[in-house]
């Protein structure tokens, strides 16, 4: 039984993929926790090449372990978050994780194994021909079918932008600055009081 | 004629709106004179309609004023139907009540109230009219309340008396109750005859005589009975009749005036006027007639009974009134209808004396009701006493006084019907004269005779009433006497009411009658070889020796008699079943429905409790709001299990 | 032994039940959390990416842009959150955060 | 007609309202005469309305289409039949009195109080004017709004309690009325009432179709056992907000059952009449047992309105039977009966409420108990209360009388037992009214607060006269508004009687 290069590339990255995944949910560290969730996208992003949507597997890469994952890193390096309480229950509750699932798997399996989605349905496709860019194709359908939907993943992106920034915001009561608005309105009367009294007489007159 | 009639009606009812809205400015004199200028208008007016039927100038009027409402084939309307039988009872009413109009200044002469009084008066002379000149039965059914209206109004005139106001809404109740049966009578009508005009509906009558009805599920009843039946428990709702009698000695409550009025000659005489009125229905009908005899001999006997031992003065006169209303009640049950109209007016005279005489009495003994604290007035008062023994004697029946023609011929009619209860009722009646003339004689005696047993304050102040009281009296004391004897041919044999009333000839008791009917003077001759006769006389010699001579004896008897006597002095109990069951009981249904049906169930239970399950539901529910994400979360992955489970187990042969 | 279309979605079905234990195991830690989340989705992008691909159809794959592109806003705004919530409470643990209680 | 009539009488008052609330709390004269003269303006339209009103025919007159909302096919259609005339017009009477009768008694909010009212009225009309159902639905929840307010606002002390028993009564039934719309609408394709009237459905989508728009227009009558409501709003509401929801508010339910239920549904009706009618005679006795039992003036003319609605209901859906067992006319006289009955008895609680308020403004006391000889104190207010008592206990010659005679009479050739218990609200029907004038009216002055009392003045006296005018009127010569509405509801019969199946 001979396999398939295709076939031995999807298990290769399969098994890292899951293994990955599985680390990512086990590990004690968040920051390893962080770089097995790196190693599952950039394993998916191969699976993601295998099925020929480069301009998505580099997206995922850039997008994701460029700047989500760093993110991430970050926010978990900046918070100073002590590890060892954040596990405790990790085997209490491993069961019924487990169960729900496994249970959850078993029916997924039910639904999309080779019954439905095999090979009699869903032959395998032929590659794309030489010259194809999937970047071009792409780039076509989002400009102009997608044209509307794009701006407005765009515009929420900015709300993101606009959001992240207003929570973290703080104002920090010790920082001193100044008003200009309130310098400039200050009257006379604020700041000076001019005291009328009598010429005082020396004591001894 | 229509104008005329039009005149009769609406001149009290103009006098009444004014004397009622503008009584202040029209000032006490305006009042009465507009208001005796309307009702004496009437009763020229009504006057002289009745001799142009007398003298047989006069047509049967039937006419439409107007229609009051018309819907589909069904035609409403307002109008006059006047013959002889409505023109008797024109004269009547408006003669009687002008009679009290002028006695009421008298009466009333010093009461804050006088406007609205004479207003109430001119009102009621207005709804009696209204009621009597009917065409139809709506119109009937109008004046029929209306007069409700005013009794009320009357009764309760004297609003600051609890007891006056509890008799007015008692009267108005107890004559509802009768309504609820006239109503349903007059849903009848015209569910058979789809028409409620007079004129129709009694030509179509025999031919509906074998109409039947299903009340009870399997039962057919004959619907002339059960019309006439209901349109009769109206009758006995106004014309007190047992059951429904326990209105009237209450109403006494009222200024004396409106006993007189609506006692003695007017509003309780609507149901006997309506059952003569509806007699082409009443004909068709064997078994409503019995009931009506029952009934109305039931009342005779039974009511006057009571007026016996009764202290009031006016209570007695009421209680009489009671059983004379039987007595007519009587005849329109043996089918004598005419001697029952004839029996009404001659009645309304009398009792109208009696009730006015009483009346004189009160204002002279300063609004005391009481006989015990009365007796001797005959010497203070002449006037009055002459005119109460003439009203007593027309009122037992001696011979030759208008009440004897009436009353022995409704005895005799009795004796010749022939139908169911004929025998009760004639039991009833004759024994009624013995009763009658006890309580008519204990009365004189103890209000004019005997020892004086009133307080020195009050005798210093006894003097005989004014003019404008004594001579109503008077005027009503000529009729009482001689008006029986004028009439009592024409009325009763000579078919002055024909057309008017129809009584089918194989059970005319009349007619048998008049087969030996010769002459006035020879039926008044008569009358003293009869049996109401002696029974007559031993009442007055029973009265006579106790009240007159043996005072000492009537509580001898009242204790020997002690059960019959209490007995009666409850008036058999009717008052307190009725406030107790109807009175208490239904509002003690009410407030526990009140309480247990809508405040409890409905909205305690239903309203405020489904409001309660919903908070309940949502503090329980609550519960699962932790706060904590993995529990949200864990319920979503929960649902999207189920979903796929679901998905998976049915939709297996889709996939 | 072909690699069918039934494989990628399976692998996908794995990555996501492997995220939902996640969810479950991780109660005290906000941080893991958000990275089981980002696994589901990369789960469903698996999906997406892959019936594009056996369907001949590239809109899959523009979903999935637009699902990266939420997902990084969903990513950087739970990420201030946590950032807040941690400087209020000085804790990432989900099992003391219960405001939303009723 | 070249001038949309009826849209001028739905939003003369609307428009009235926002101006008078425009001229704000600090000029409460100024919003009390706008008030005036807006609601007399109202009044005054519906001289033309009654003029140009063609009695002899059954068509939908004064009509107005305008397309409102295209996607739903939508319109703005206005038009009135013999049904409905008198109730706008009525709707128009009374609240140029309760305009006149919350002259002096509000004193807070002035301009919002008056503004309230008239756009209560503009909504009101548009309920009995509108031909859309979705316009109808419209006008039927906004109409709530105002009232809620006026409940809310200027009501007594458990006013809260009070407005949203109210609210969520109404809301609940009206939510079973618009899916019995959308349903309809998704069967015939259109929302004109016109067109479901002429929509054929089976049977068993008439029977829950009906139940649908029982429910809706049951809580509005309100019939037994969904009528708690209305005594607590009665209680709590002002004295104006009292005579709007007792004269006109109660209407629209019967309305309702006059041009939905019966014409769209009417072998479902057939088919579910005894419903009707039990709940009916029960209403008519029951409820007058209980209004028998309460100590509060208001709550005992709630009762008693709940207790004569009663009738409309019975009048309007004993017609199958009748026309079993009876004649077509009785079956008519039984319809118009109800809507006699309808119109009479918005001007007899009106007026026993504005009665109460006379009081109310005087003693501030709403219980029996509280007073006693008022007819002393106050003899010209005792005379219209007595007036309007007998009205209430249904005396031939006053309004009251009119309708419950033609029920009853119509009822008979039903079923005897029918006309009885029906009947049987003679005796209850005065026996609580009665006692109350009694305890109230009658009797010596019990206390010192009855003997302080004023009578009434020039202002209650034109509002009371006015109303026993109309009252007495309308008992002696009826027969105009039969007129009004025959045709119509000859039309409505006919619909009635040939089914949709």
């Amino acid at each position: 039984m001979t396999m398939p290069i295709e076939a031995i590339i999807f298990y290769f990255f399969a098994a890292i993929l899951v293994g990955a995944a599985l680390a990512v949910i086990s590990v004690r560290n968040s920051v390893y926790a962080a770089l097995f969730l790196v190693l599952a996208f950039f394993t998916s992003a191969g699976i993601w090449m295998l099925l020929e949507a480069e301009f998505l597997a580099i997206t995922l890469v850039l997008v994701y372990v460029g700047a989500v994952m760093v993110l991430f890193l970050f926010v978990v390096m900046m918070l100073d978050i002590k590890v060892e309480p954040l596990k405790a229950g990790f085997a209490r509750y491993l069961p019924v994780g487990a169960i729900v699932a496994l249970v959850m798997a078993a029916e997924m399996f039910l639904v999309l194994g080779a019954k439905h989605f095999g090979m009699e349905r869903f032959p395998v496709p032929q590659p794309n021909p030489l010259g194809y860019s999937n970047t071009e194709e792409l780039g076509r359908v989002l400009y102009t079918e997608y044209y509307y939907p794009f701006e407005i993943a765009a515009v929420i992106l900015l709300v993101a932008i606009v959001a992240a920034i207003a929570l973290t915001l703080r104002k920090r009561p010790e920082t001193k600055f100044q008003d200009p608005a309130l310098q400039i309105q200050v009257r006379k009367e604020d700041r000076l009081r001019i005291v009328k009294m009598d010429a005082e007489k020396r004591a001894d007159q | 004629m229509e104008n005329i009639y039009l005149t009769i009606v609406l001149a009290p009812l103009f006098g009444a709106i004014v004397a009622g809205l503008f009584g202040r400015q029209i000032g006490r004199a305006g009042a009465h004179w507009i208001t005796i200028l309307g009702v004496g208008l009437s009763c020229v007016l009504s006057l002289n309609v009745l001799w142009q039927f007398i003298t047989g100038e006069a047509e049967v009027y039937n006419q439409t004023v107007y229609t009051w409402l018309a819907s589909g084939s069904f035609n409403f309307e307002v109008g006059f139907m006047v013959d002889t039988l409505t023109a008797v009872m024109m004269s009547v009413v408006t003669f009687v009540s002008l009679m009290v109009h002028i006695y009421t200044i008298g009466y009333m002469h010093d009461d804050p109230g006088y406007q609205r009084f004479f207003s109430y008066i001119a009102l009621f002379t207005f709804s009696m009219l209204m009621l009597v000149m009917a065409n139809n039965f709506v119109q009937l059914f109008f004046g029929w309340e209306a007069v409700g209206l005013v009794s009320y109004l009357l009764i309760g005139f004297w609003f600051k008396k609890e007891t006056a106001i509890f008799a007015n809404m008692k009267a108005f109740l107890v004559n509802r109750v009768g309504d609820l049966g006239f109503l349903l009578g007059i849903g009848c009508v015209l569910y058979f005859f789809g028409s409620l005009d007079y004129a129709t509906v009694f030509a179509a009558a025999p031919s509906h005589a074998n109409d039947t009805m299903t009340l009870f599920a399997g039962h057919e009843w004959s619907a002339m009975t059960v019309i006439c039946i209901l349109l009769f428990i109206g009758a006995m709702g106004k014309s007190a009749q047992a059951p429904l009698h326990v209105w009237l000695p209450d109403s006494m409550e009222g200024p004396t005036p409106i006993s007189a009025l609506i006692h003695a000659a007017t509003m309780v005489t609507a149901g006997i006027f309506m059952v003569a009125r509806m007699s082409p229905l009443f004909e068709l009908s064997e078994t409503a007639l019995s009931f009506v005899l029952v009934i109305g001999a039931t009342t005779a006997l039974f009511t006057g009974l009571i007026g016996i031992v009764q202290n009031d003065i006016k209570r007695v006169v009421a209680y009489s009134t009671l059983s004379q209303l039987g007595y007519m009640t009587v005849a329109l049950g043996a089918s004598a209808y005419s001697a029952a109209i004839f029996h009404l007016m001659t009645h309304a005279f009398f009792k109208a004396l009696l009730f006015l005489g009483a009346g004189s009495v009160i204002i002279a003994m300063h609004h005391k009701q009481d006989m015990r604290e009365m007796g001797g007035l005959k010497k203070y008062m002449p006037i009055t006493f002459i005119t109460a023994w003439i009203g007593t004697v027309a009122l037992v029946g001696v011979p030759f006084t208008s009440g004897f023609f009436s009353k022995d011929a409704i005895i005799e009619a009795v004796h010749h019907a022939s139908r169911a209860g004929s025998g009760y009722a004639y039991a009833c009646v004759l024994i009624g004269v013995l009763i009658t003339a006890l309580y008519s004689f204990r009365l004189l005696y103890l209000t004019f005779h005997g020892k004086e047993r009133m307080d020195e304050h009050t005798r210093s102040h006894l003097h005989e009433s004014p003019w404008v009281v004594t001579v109503p009296l008077v005027l009503l004391a000529i009729p009482s006497l001689f008006i029986g004897y004028f009439t009592v041919e024409p009325i009763l044999f000579g078919g002055f009411f024909d057309g008017a009333i129809v009584v089918n000839a194989a059970h005319d008791p009349l007619l048998a009658l008049g087969e030996d009917f010769h002459g006035p003077a020879a039926f008044a001759l008569h009358g003293f070889t009869q049996w109401p006769f002696f029974l007559l006389l031993t009442g007055f010699g029973l009265a006579t020796w106790i009240y007159m001579f043996r005072p000492d004896i009537a509580d001898t008897i009242k204790a020997r008699f002690k059960p019959i006597w209490t007995i009666l002095d409850k008036k058999y109990g009717f008052d307190e079943f009725n406030q107790a069951v109807f009175g208490r009981g239904t509002v003690f249904l009410g407030r526990f429905l009140s309480k247990h049906g809508d405040q409890q169930i409905i909205d305690g239970l239903v309203v405020n409790g489904s409001a309660r399950a919903v908070g309940w539901f949502s503090s329980v529910l609550r519960h699962v709001q932790s706060g904590y994400l993995y529990h949200y979360a864990f319920a979503t992955i929960l649902g999207l299990i189920a979903l796929v489970t679901a998905f998976v187990l049915m939709g297996r042969e889709g996939l | 032994m072909i690699i069918t279309l039934s494989h990628f979605l399976i692998l996908g079905a794995i990555l996501f039940c492997i995220a939902l234990a996640g969810i479950f195991l991780n109660r005290k830690n906000v941080i893991i959390l958000l990275m089981a989340i980002e696994l589901m989705l990369l789960a469903v992008n698996m999906n997406f990416v892959a019936f594009s691909r056996y369907l001949g159809n590239t809109d899959g794959q523009v979903f999935v842009f637009f699902i990266l592109t939420v997902a990084a806003a969903e990513a950087a705004i739970g990420l201030a959150i946590l950032v807040t919530v941690f400087r209020n409470r000085r804790t990432i643990d989900v099992e003391e955060l219960d405001a939303l209680k009723g | 007609m070249d001038y949309p009539l009826l849209s001028l009488l739905i939003f003369a008052p609307i428009v009235g309202g926002i101006v008078v609330l425009a001229a704000g709390e600090s000029r409460p004269g100024l919003a009390r005469w706008l008030a005036l003269l807006v609601s007399l303006i109202t009044m005054a339209l519906c001289i033309p309305l009654l003029q140009n009103f063609d009695s002899s025919t059954a068509q939908m007159q004064f009509v107005e289409r305008v397309m409102w909302i295209e996607t739903f096919d939508i319109h703005y259609f206005l038009g009135v039949d013999g049904i409905a005339v008198p109730l706008i017009v009525l709707t128009a009477f009374t609240s140029v009195l309760v305009v006149v009768a919350g002259w002096e008694v509000i004193q807070t909010r002035v301009s919002q109080y008056f503004a309230a009212f008239l756009i209560l009225e503009g909504l009101m009309i548009g309920v009995f004017a509108a031909l859309d159902a979705i316009l109808f639905y419209v006008f039927f929840e906004a109409m709530l709004l105002p009232m809620f307010l006026i409940i809310g606002m200027w009501g007594g002390p458990n006013r809260v309690y009070a407005t949203l028993k109210f609210f969520l009564y109404t809301f609940f039934g009206s939510v079973f009325l618009l899916i019995g719309l959308i349903y309809l609408y998704l069967e015939g394709g259109s929302f004109s009432i016109l067109d479901m009237h002429r929509l054929p459905l089976p049977l068993d989508a008439q029977i829950w179709l009906f139940f649908a728009f029982l429910i809706g227009f049951a809580v509005k009558v309100p019939m037994f056992p969904v009528h708690t409501w209305l005594p607590d709003a009665h209680v709590e509401a002002p004295t104006g907000g009292s005579v709007v929801l007792a004269a006109i508010m109660l209407k629209i339910g019967g309305y309702g059952f006059l041009r939905f239920s019966l014409p769209i549904v009417p072998d479902g009706s057939q088919a579910m009449d005894w419903v009707v009618i039990l709940l009916s005679l029960i209403a008519i006795v029951y409820i007058g047992l209980v209004a028998l039992a309460q100590a509060d003036m208001k709550k005992l003319i709630a009762y008693s309105s709940i207790s004569h609605m009663g009738f409309v209901t019975l009048g309007a859906f004993m017609v199958f039977q009748v026309l079993e067992n009876g004649t077509m006319e009785a079956a008519q006289l039984g319809l118009e009966g109800a809507m006699v009955q309808m119109i009479s008895h918005g001007f007899i609680s009106g007026a026993m409420f504005l009665c109460v308020g006379v009081l109310y403004d005087r003693m501030h006391s709403r219980m029996i108990g509280d007073y006693g000889g008022v007819a002393n104190t106050m003899p010209w207010f005792a005379a219209f209360a007595v007036l309007f008592s007998m009205a209430n206990a249904g005396l031939p010659g006053t309004s009251g009388f009119v309708g419950e005679f033609m029920v009853i009479v119509a009822s008979l050739q039903a079923n005897f037992w029918f006309a009885f218990t029906a009947a049987l609200t003679l005796i209850i029907g005065a026996a609580y009214t009665l006692w109350m004038v009694k305890r109230v009216i009658f009797g010596d002055v019990t206390n010192t607060n009855v003997a302080r009392l004023k009578d009434i003045n020039a202002r209650e006296a034109v509002i009371l006269s006015s109303l026993a005018i109309a009252v007495l009127a309308l008992g002696v010569y009826p027969d105009p508004l039969i007129d009004l509405m025959h045709a119509s509801v000859a039309h409505l019969l006919e619909q009635i009687q040939l089914g949709k199946l």
